[in-house]
């Protein structure tokens, strides 16, 4: 196998109140070098938890890696110690968060905080990190970063903060970003900015992404694989092309038919009834079935097998079996169509 | 940050002059001579003392004299003693309080602060469930309970540290336990809060997926976040001290500002009471601007904007 | 997952589910409050629990325990001066013996009956002084408090509602009042008045509301523009339907977690005053006043200290830890 | 169109300012013009701070205006008002919250949050008329009748934000500004929210002012939009107009920024990425705001403030690159 | 101090330890060392020790300290010529007749603001009353016209108005009475007396440290006349208000001398039998009836109720318990004796009891149905210190208790208010003390004449009255004075217009090697000007 990350049966469980929450339930992915993989989804569906377990950041209690394998260039990091995992994040495999005002240390100048990483894992020197933390910052476009390392995060705008977040996780040249909504806080003018920044540095450092996000718009922009998630499984992955103009899951289908289309006249959008499952008590069948226009008595009782639809696309769907009627995907999400 | 420090300067020179209007009132108000032989001595002899002291005029040009004399650093002359000047009493006694309390203090926070970390750190677990517990009665148990309980055990019955006194380090030991057990609980408790609350920040997160090592995460980002609050509960603190050291002073006989202070108001040393009254309120009132002014220098968010919104 | 056995996913079950509308939108479970949420998250908080029943006991004590011997406060017989606690079936128990120093007391002074808390210097019994302190210490924490919570609250709701110029003025004031040390004004409240339960009280008061105004004030700027208060102002609501349904109902579980710290505050307060000498008037007892009128004998009859000292503690812990857990209770993090 | 339409509302040069401090105002909302007509749909769009809500809630009087007018249906609503022509106003402006979780009294009742506007406008006569009412409106938001005895934490967003336009509707008002109504919530229940609002404009005929700072959402919802930049209004005009033939540069860029759910168009698509930040609505740079990221600055723009003129019919624009005085005077 | 942490027994040898240091505890800070200013017994202890007067009082007896010897006295027994001894100051210079004249003319020098300055009213010190009395324009505040008179350095000459009452030799030993040095006081100004370097010494011990809020250490006067019979080298007071911390560093040995409070000397008796010891004292505390304003207590069968009603005994036994007496008497036992040798009390050794319990109730009802009330209610005003604190709940329990129907409210004040509601005779009982001004029965008796500003209650009786005239203008005839204040406490008694309640007692411990310290019931508080330390 030569997956540079590879996810395997995941489960992920919180233990709350009396409730079990399956977070994650079984999820499998691949991850090669250099490529972007997105992840999208229900907010709740387990988006975070999946890229949070491959951290190792998974905060127990109340959480645990119930079942599973995360192979890291084939080697478990589910099984790793702390000591272990300690050197693997931020060296090997980084994470951006969503929220940039609280990502940062309020206390801690920008710079020592890139520094912190440099020094752990490169054991460079004060100066010399230093040096370096001033290299990242011009790399992520802050203008005059002699002077902005000593500044705090409170003087540094959303936008720039973002940058100085992705700044501390590129700082070791990982190979893996994981990207968790790393634009959902900001404004669609930064939020373009930031995305150009992303995709430069990533031709520039053929790291690999995960980017997890709920807004297509920037799928789209941004990756060459997806996967779409819902009440903690992944119900279809694909390329980019593959999801977007051929989708196969009702799931993904509502997700694209949800979306007003900005080059396009849309009358109506096709929304989703209802609201997502309870992950405390998860539906039996399908997670999407008490929301699927297209539901049958199968998908209440029974979860749906991967079909493979192509050597990159797959998806979990009754309909796909040779027993289901034929359903036509709505019209709505025709954006292939090209208007 | 100038402007900050100033209006608060302002405001504490309108608190003060407010404590010496209150207190100089009060004392108006009480009933009784400040004679204390009053009974001994003829209507005339009152009517002498009363005019020797100026008590024979009328309240407002009391008050503007005892105010023109308070700028002047005359605070008057204590009643019991021989009306030797009050400022003496509490150039000499109030050094001991200040040492007393500030040393409780530093033991309590010091304290307190670790075991708020611990606790907060092993949220949950034993350690945890023990230091709130612990918290939890030092907040409750009155501090002159505890300092006879520990006078008994470690100068009567086990005979570490002498009975009274101020003067090595061993007789600090007790007070100083006694009033800081308290500072520990409160310090310990609001500890344990914040760190619950940094150690569910996304910054903690961030440093995690740096890879830095638990020792690391906590030392170098939770503690400092957590203890920049803990600067606010300072100021209010100080007031228990001062309440500790009230008593306590007395039940090891530490000639202190407190011991002194029961002792004016059981007295009627009006003079005494007032210039005490004056210095707590003029040390509470410090102690609040020195934490709201360290607040703006630990807190860098605060530094540059000046002030902190309430 | 991809190996799911097909054998029991029959052709039948491949016909269009029949979904309505109101089946998705359905909420399963009965409907909780905000309110019973807390309440729930309160009762499986173990340590706040026990401490509930813990206060339950002593306040019942507080109301029952005088009565029980038919004593007063005063009954005052130097006969029976300074026995110690005594109980019938619990004599097997040292520190309900009867005996001092390995001296049956009771025996040396020829007295029959028994005092369960023993008696102090007059002869009184300290079971019924006990509960009656406990009485009169509970009923200086109760008013206290609750003219706390009124003047805190309405000081705090006007300065944080009006805002602008009011509340400007209001916290000029509190920052005023605030920089003056409670000590201080107790001492010097207490000097001017008679000492007693109303003193106290009034003294308690004159600085233990500040807190309750800083926080109600902090409340009330935060929900005041919050999402729902804006809307039921657009829906053309009054000031007083957006106080009293809006603003005080929401800010009612941060004034409660206050309140169960003034009750030990002012608890605290009272027993230092006694114990500097401010307190309760004689006959009357407090706690504190017991506890001072015990702590001279503290290292001759401890157990005229032991017991108000184990009830105040007790008090105090129960209303602690009662607090900390109904602001656990509260406490919107917690909440899923 | 537009021009046979009758205005329902007209705001004239409207100011908000905020005293943030002794020495510093802050312009939220700095001279702002534009009319919304019966039966249509205004979007307002621009990045956050930029004053959309602001404008919003000086409208419905939730701040008093600094200066300027707000005319609503003929009557002057902008200066001072009572008590009762301030309720009188509510009964035919209401509003719809962003956040589904702030907006909603957590201590109250579904059934008793929907009937409040009944309760302070005695529209109800009786306990039963107002239940009834009450579950009208639940029914109309796609909600059931069950619903009305729970509290609103156990509900999701999308039927949160629902409650809220129950209660927005129950007082059946003309026009509704709905404040970023979908920007809190998941991509598959923000389309049943704006269904439900566009059904509901067509049943009963609504006039709505939707503030959001989603452009796509933005459009499919509006007749027109506006889009605002630092406190102003930088250009007006159908949505069509608005995204087809874009006149201010920031309107340009703002739309070039937007990532399309479309790989294709995403591939291909040339993008004016702007510089820095939005300046601070303290101090706001002088002359044409946007000056300071507009790629095509002129000295002009630092000196005077473009005017706010109508180029073509129904598009309005605030841009010196559009005056045609300026353009004179820079030739 | 000696810091023997071994409670010995074996300090029966009559050696002398080699460390001749005594350290006690006590209550309260010295306030003022300034001998016209000390009103307290802590000032006047400190000034007794380190300054001399003429005369000296040890065991209840004067002695001579600075005069030489008795005085030669005229034939109308109104001059008295005393001779001085050579002795020093403590900065070396002698102490000349000439300071006596000062110090006794300081005291009567209304600007250096005396508090005791009647006393030599009370003795009968030529003029001293008529320069008192502000109403006399012609002698008030004339201090030179005081009958004291420097004949020459060492001669010293006191004039008195009548024949010198038998109190004069004790008296002398007061601080009032102590000589003053003009140059030094006048110099000091301000500072007089106010710390260790500001006052000269003359007494057997010099104050060597004075930390206000601390304690204050003594070292023996080489230069004093008489330094060799001061055995002490060091002494020691430390400051403690705390009793329960006193007793904890009299048992853990640091300090050699404690005084008991009542709760601890049940445990002392058992623990420390042989070193616990107790002395009555002449403090008298007794219950003020306002007969003035309360139209009630005017009646006698309700003041024989009163004083019937409450159990003394149970009071000194039970809540004092420090070696306090009950007393039904004005004028305190062993105190002082009359021409005969014998003490005051010997005619009435148990005063002038008003019966039990059970008889109280027979008064109530005569005085319920002489006044037509069925019920009372009594204002008892006290003050507020722990000690009356604790008397009144028990007194106010016992009239409550023996006399149904009678309400008490106690009104504890602080010390200033108390007394001016007693001035203002807004009270009905109030609990009050006396200590002696000097050995005299005089001291106890003159101030409840009519007119008397000390007379409070408002009790007037003209034949009381008379007797204690008598007694203060006749010195002459000691018998007869003698008699005629007998007859006036007998007098007195029999109307009841206090309710006598103790005699109080002292309570110490002092460690078994401590000798010749004692706590006198005239004189220096705590005498230990010839104590001495045994080996241990
Ligand atoms: N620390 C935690 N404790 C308890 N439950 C948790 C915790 N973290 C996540 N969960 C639960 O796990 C589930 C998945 O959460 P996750 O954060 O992965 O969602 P997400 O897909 O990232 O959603 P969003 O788009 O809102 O970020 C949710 O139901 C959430 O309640
Ligand atoms: N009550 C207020 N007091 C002071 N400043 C305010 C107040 N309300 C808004 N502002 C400021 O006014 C400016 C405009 O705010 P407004 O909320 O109208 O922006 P917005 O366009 O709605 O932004 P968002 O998209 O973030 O909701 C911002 O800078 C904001 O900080
Ligand atoms: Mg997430
Ligand atoms: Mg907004």
């Amino acid at each position: 196998m030569n997956h540079l990350l590879e996810i395997k049966d995941l489960n992920v469980i919180f233990h709350i109140f009396g409730a079990d929450v399956q977070a994650v339930r079984g999820i499998s992915l691949q991850l090669n070098k250099g490529e972007t993989l997105a992840i999208v989804g229900e907010s709740g569906s387990g988006k975070s938890v999946t890229s949070k377990a491959v951290m190792g950041l998974i905060p127990n209690p109340p959480g645990e890696i119930a079942t599973g394998e995360i192979l890291f260039e084939g080697r478990d990091l589910v099984k790793y110690s702390k000591k272990q995992m300690q050197k693997v994040r931020g060296k090997e495999i980084s994470m951006i968060f969503q929220d940039p005002m609280t990502a940062l240390n309020p206390t801690m100048k920008i710079g020592k905080q890139i520094m912190e990483g440099l020094i752990k894992h490169q054991s460079l020197s004060k100066h010399d990190a230093k040096k370096r933390a001033i290299e990242l910052l011009q790399l992520v476009g802050i203008p005059n970063p002699e002077k902005r390392v000593d500044e705090y995060p409170h003087q540094f705008s959303g936008g720039m903060r973002q940058r100085v977040v992705i700044a501390i996780a590129l700082a070791c040249n990982p190979k893996i970003l994981i990207a968790d909504e790393p634009t959902t806080a900001l404004d669609v003018t930064i939020q373009a900015q930031i995305l150009d920044l992303m995709r430069d540095l990533q031709e520039k450092t053929g790291t690999a992404i995960i980017l997890i996000t709920h807004d297509l718009g920037v799928v789209a922009n941004l990756a060459q694989r997806v996967a779409v998630m819902y009440g903690g499984k992944i119900v279809e992955t694909g390329t980019l092309d593959e999801i977007f103009y051929n989708p196969k899951h009702p799931y993904t289908w509502g997700l694209l038919s949800s979306m007003p289309k900005l080059h396009a006249k849309t009358d109506k959008l096709l929304a989703i009834p209802g609201t997502p499952p309870d992950l405390s008590n998860p539906p039996k069948g399908c997670p999407f079935a008490p929301r699927c226009p297209h539901a049958m008595k199968v998908c209440t009782e029974h979860m749906p097998a991967y079909t493979e639809l192509s050597a990159t696309q797959k998806a979990a769907c009754w309909l796909l079996d040779e027993r289901a009627p034929k359903v036509d995907p709505p019209t709505t999400i025709g954006v292939g169509g090209e208007s | 940050m100038i402007r900050y420090i100033l209006k608060r300067v302002g405001y504490m020179i309108v608190t003060f002059y407010v404590v010496i209007t209150l207190t100089f009132l009060a004392m108006k108000m009480l009933p009784g001579t400040p004679f204390k032989f009053a009974n001994r001595l003829s209507p005339e002899q009152l009517n002498q003392l009363k005019h020797y002291y100026g008590l024979d005029q009328p309240i407002p040009i009391q008050y503007l004299h005892y105010l023109w004399n308070f700028i002047h650093g005359n605070l008057g002359g204590s009643f019991q003693y021989g009306m030797q000047p009050v400022t003496e009493f509490l150039f000499q006694r109030f050094p001991i309080s200040l040492q007393l309390g500030f040393e409780s203090m530093i033991f309590g926070t010091v304290l307190g602060i670790f075991l708020g970390i611990v606790s907060g750190i092993y949220r949950g677990r034993f350690l945890d469930w023990g230091t709130v517990t612990l918290a939890v009665v030092f907040i409750s148990i009155p501090s002159f309970i505890f300092a006879a309980i520990l006078q008994y055990f470690f100068s009567v019955q086990i005979r570490i540290f002498p009975v009274i006194g101020w003067s090595g380090p061993m007789t600090h030991v007790l007070p100083v336990v006694s009033i800081g057990v308290g500072v520990m609980a409160t310090i310990a408790r609001f500890m344990r809060t914040e760190m619950v609350e940094v150690l569910n920040q996304d910054y903690i997160v961030t440093a995690q997926a740096k890879g830095l090592s638990t020792n690391a995460v906590i030392f170098r980002h939770a503690i400092r976040n957590a203890m920049i609050p803990i600067v606010t509960v300072i100021g209010p603190l100080t007031s228990a001290v001062v309440t500790g050291s009230l008593v306590i002073e007395n039940i090891f006989a530490i000639p202190g500002i407190g011991s002194q202070f029961v002792d004016a108001i059981v007295t009627n040393d009006y003079p005494m009471i007032m210039g005490t009254t004056e210095l707590y309120a003029g040390l509470f009132i410090v102690t609040i601007l020195i934490v709201d002014v360290l607040y703006g220098v630990i807190d860098p968010r605060i530094r540059v904007s000046g002030g902190k919104s309430i | 997952m991809t190996a799911k056995s097909n054998a029991e996913v029959t052709k039948e079950l491949f016909v269009p589910a029949y979904l309505s509308d109101t089946e998705s939108e359905k909420i399963s479970g009965k409907s909780v409050s905000a309110w019973k949420d807390a309440l729930r998250r309160f009762l499986t908080n173990k340590g706040a629990m026990l401490s509930m029943i813990i206060l339950t006991v002593i306040i019942l004590l507080a109301l029952i325990g005088p009565h029980i011997f038919g004593y007063d406060i005063d009954n005052q017989d130097v006969s029976r001066a300074n026995l110690p606690p005594k109980i019938e079936g619990l004599t097997w128990l040292p520190a309900f013996s009867g005996y001092e120093n390995g001296v049956d007391i009771y025996k040396e002074k020829n007295i029959s009956k028994n005092y369960w808390f023993g008696t102090d210097q007059f002869g009184r019994d300290l079971w019924t002084r006990t509960w009656k302190g406990t009485q009169i210490s509970l009923i200086i924490a109760l008013i206290a408090t609750l003219a706390d919570v009124l003047i805190g609250v309405v000081y705090g709701g006007v300065s944080g509602y009006f805002g602008g110029a009011v509340d400007n003025a209001l916290q000029r004031i509190l920052e005023v009042i605030a920089g003056i040390p409670s000590l201080v004004w107790i001492i010097l409240l207490i000097l001017i008045m008679q000492p007693g339960l109303i003193t106290i009280t009034i003294a308690i008061l004159a600085t233990s509301w500040l807190s309750m105004a800083r926080i109600v004030r902090g409340e009330m700027l935060k929900l005041k523009n919050q999402e729902f208060v804006l809307a039921s102002r657009t829906l053309g609501a009054g000031d007083g339907r957006i106080i009293f349904k809006h603003l005080i109902p929401n800010s009612l579980g941060m004034i409660i977690i206050n309140t169960m710290f003034s009750v030990p505050n002012a608890i605290f307060f009272e027993a230092f005053l006694s114990f500097i000498g401010l307190g309760i008037r004689q006959p009357q007892a407090s706690l504190g006043s017991l506890i001072n009128d015990g702590y001279q004998m503290l290292q001759i009859h401890p157990y005229q200290t032991l017991y108000p000292g184990i009830i105040i503690s007790l008090l105090l812990i129960c209303f602690n830890i009662m607090g900390d857990g109904l602001r656990d209770a509260f406490d919107p993090k917690l909440r899923r | 169109m537009a021009e046979q339409r009758e205005k329902l509302l007209q705001v004239k040069n409207l100011k908000k300012y905020f005293n943030v401090s002794r020495h510093d105002v802050l312009k939220a909302v700095d001279g702002v013009t534009f009319d919304v007509y019966k039966g249509e749909t205004l979007g307002l769009v621009g990045e956050s701070g930029c004053g959309k809500s602001t404008t919003g809630r000086t409208i419905i009087r939730l701040y008093d205006p600094t200066e300027g007018e707000v005319i609503f249906d003929d009557q002057d609503v902008g200066g001072k008002l009572n008590h009762s022509d301030k309720k009188k106003l509510s009964k035919r402006m209401q509003m719809i919250f962003q956040d589904p979780y702030a907006s909603l009294n957590p201590r109250m009742m579904v059934k008793d949050i929907i009937a409040e506007g009944l309760d302070i406008h005695h529209l109800a006569k009786s306990p039963k008329e107002r239940m009834e009412r009450v579950y009208e409106m639940l029914e109309t938001v796609g909600l059931n009748r069950e619903h009305a005895n729970r509290y609103p934490h156990e509900f999701s967003g999308g039927q949160r934000q629902r409650i809220g336009i129950a209660r927005a509707l129950a007082v059946d008002p003309d026009f509704i500004i709905a404040d970023e109504p979908i920007s809190a919530l998941d991509v598959s229940i923000q389309a049943q929210v704006v269904n439900l609002l566009q059904e509901l404009q067509e049943k009963q005929g609504l006039t709505y002012l939707f503030i959001a700072h989603d452009l796509s959402m933005v459009k499919h919802i509006s007749d027109r939009v506006g889009v605002m930049y630092l406190g102003n209004m930088a250009e007006l005009a159908t949505s069509d107009e608005v995204y087809e033939h874009p006149l201010h540069p920031y309107t340009q860029s703002l739309l070039s920024a937007i990532p399309v759910a479309d790989p294709k168009i995403e591939r291909s698509r040339e993008r004016i990425i702007l510089e820095g930040d939005v300046p601070s609505p303290i101090d706001p740079p002088s002359g044409c705001r946007f000056r300071t990221r507009c790629p095509f600055a002129m000295d002009v723009c630092a000196k005077v403030r473009p005017k706010w003129h109508e180029v073509e019919e129904g598009h309005w624009v605030a841009c010196h690159l559009h005056d045609e005085e300026m353009k004179t005077e820079k030739a | 101090g000696s810091s023997s942490s071994k409670d010995s027994e074996k300090g029966s040898s009559s050696e002398l330890a080699k460390d001749q240091t005594l350290t006690m505890s006590i209550n309260a800070d010295i306030p003022t060392l300034d001998p016209n200013l000390a009103t307290d017994t802590t000032s006047t202890n400190a000034i007794e020790m380190t300054e001399a007067g003429l005369t000296r009082m040890h065991d209840n007896k004067f002695e001579w300290d600075l005069a030489k010897g008795a005085p030669k006295v005229s034939a109308d027994k109104k001059t008295y010529t005393f001779t001085l001894r050579d002795a020093k100051w403590s900065d070396g210079k002698p102490i000349t007749a000439q300071d006596f004249v000062y110090g006794w003319q300081r005291q009567n020098d209304p600007k250096a603001k005396p508090a005791y300055n009647f006393l030599f009213a009370s003795v009968g010190i030529k003029n001293a009353a008529k320069i008192e009395d502000s109403t006399n324009k012609a002698f008030y505040g004339k201090y030179e016209k005081l009958g004291v008179k420097a004949l020459d350095d060492k001669t010293l000459q006191v004039t008195l108005e009548q024949a010198a009452p038998p109190f004069f030799y004790s008296i002398l030993s007061q601080p009032q009475f102590m000589p003053q040095r003009e140059d030094f006081v006048k110099k000091q100004g301000n500072k007089y007396a106010t710390s260790t370097d500001t006052l000269l010494y003359s007494g057997p011990f010099v104050l060597s440290k004075w930390e206000k809020g601390t304690g204050w250490t003594y070292k023996k006067n080489k230069d004093y006349w008489n330094a060799k019979s001061t055995k002490l080298q060091t002494v020691n007071f430390k400051v403690v208000k705390e009793t329960g911390t006193a007793i904890n560093m009299y048992k853990t040995g640091q300090s050699d001398i404690v005084q008991l409070s009542a709760e601890f000397i049940d445990q002392f008796k058992k623990q420390y039998p042989k070193e616990i010891q107790t002395a009555t004292n002449p403090g008298t505390y007794y219950l003020y009836i306002n007969e003035k304003t309360n139209k009630y207590l005017k009646n006698l069968n309700l003041r024989k109720a009163l004083n019937a009603a409450i159990d003394r005994q149970g009071l000194t036994s039970a809540i004092l318990n420090d070696g306090s007496v009950p007393s039904n008497y004005v004028v305190p036992k062993n105190f002082v004796n009359g021409p005969d040798g014998k003490d005051f009390r010997s005619k009435h050794p148990d005063g002038f009891s008003a019966g039990e319990a059970s008889e109280a109730k027979t008064y109530w009802n005569k005085a319920k149905k002489e006044l037509g009330i069925k019920t009372l209610k009594i204002n008892f005003l006290s003050q507020d210190t722990s000690k009356a604190k604790q008397i009144d709940a028990y007194v106010a329990n016992q009239i409550k208790k023996n006399l149904p129907g009678v309400t008490v409210d106690v009104n504890e004040q602080p010390w200033a208010n108390y007394l001016k509601l007693n001035n203002e005779f807004k009270y009905d009982i109030a609990f009050s003390g006396w200590f002696p001004d000097y050995q005299d029965p005089m001291t106890y008796l003159d101030m409840w004449t009519t007119g008397n500003p000390m007379n409070t209650i408002g009790w007037s009786n003209k034949k009381f009255d008379g007797l204690i005239k008598d007694a203060q203008t006749d010195t002459a005839d000691t018998t007869k004075r003698w008699n005629d204040l007998v007859s006036a406490e007998e007098l007195m008694m029999s109307e009841y217009p206090i309710v006598p309640l103790f005699q109080q007692g002292y309570t110490w411990s002092q460690k078994s090697y401590v000798k010749g310290y004692s706590q006198p019931s005239y004189g220096p508080e705590f005498d230990f000007a010839k104590a001495y330390i045994l080996k241990h």
